[in-house]
């Protein structure tokens, strides 16, 4: 009677320290993970920032010189036809 | 103190002074990777933070909606080979 | 259209509302005639009229000839300080 007491005792002992580990070590687990998966969805979105502004100060400066060399270009052609024909004159 | 009191807290001692408790602590973390539940919790965040965007979601709000799944994702294999170990470790220093 | 292209035009959405893009394409319209890229692109357009002749040379020609090394002539002083105005108003303005 006393060696069946103690088995089941032991058989539930072992269950609620079963229990109890789980609980401790996912607890643990969960929020490790959670906290790196945050860390890494930060972390990739401060890249994704990054690379979409360098995109877009590389579409700044390349429309800006677009603009300024068409700009700059047509001012130069008309002056120098305006010479010449002055000069032709 | 009544007698199965006594012999918890014997047994909880005898597990962390033999270092029992931390290796068995330490074997269901290796059977959680081995396992891929760790995968299937990290794929678990991921959609919850990209559902909810990352702005809206902090660790407390991450922690408690992935906690119910990744508890039931945790195969009977792996409960069960802990309850063995323990049940082999109580059954042989219990006396 | 992927994440990355949805936050690209988002960036460029808040820049242009806002009228910070323009903004910056003053800035940096300034900043090349400050650094002298006005001055040096000028002279190299005259060399290659001279070198071509007038009646060879198109607006489009000249702009395709002296693009690369216009490009190459923006001090990278110049872009960094653009760059670094585009973070810090994102920075500013991110939700």
């Amino acid at each position: 009677e006393e060696a069946r007491r103690k088995e089941a005792f032991l058989d539930q002992f072992s269950g609620e320290l079963c229990a109890k580990i789980s609980d401790e070590v996912l607890t643990e687990s969960i929020r490790a993970t959670a906290e790196a998966e945050i860390r890494l969805a930060l972390e990739e979105k401060a890249a994704c920032i990054a690379r979409c502004s360098a995109e877009e100060c590389d579409s700044i400066v390349e429309e800006t010189l677009a603009e300024q060399l068409a700009a700059m270009t047509q001012d130069i052609l008309d002056n120098e036809l305006r010479r010449i024909c002055k000069f032709i004159k | 103190m009544s007698k199965e009191s006594q012999m918890r807290a014997a047994i909880n001692q005898k597990l962390i002074e033999m270092g029992e408790r931390e290796r068995l602590k330490e074997l269901l973390r290796a059977k959680l990777i081995e396992c891929g539940w760790r995968d299937q919790l990290k794929a678990l965040c991921k959609e919850v933070i990209k559902e909810k965007g990352i702005e809206n979601v902090t660790v407390e709000d991450l922690v408690a909606g992935v906690t119910p799944k990744g508890r039931a994702l945790v195969p009977d294999s792996v409960k069960k080979e802990l309850l063995q170990r323990i049940r082999a470790f109580l059954a042989q220093h219990s006396t």
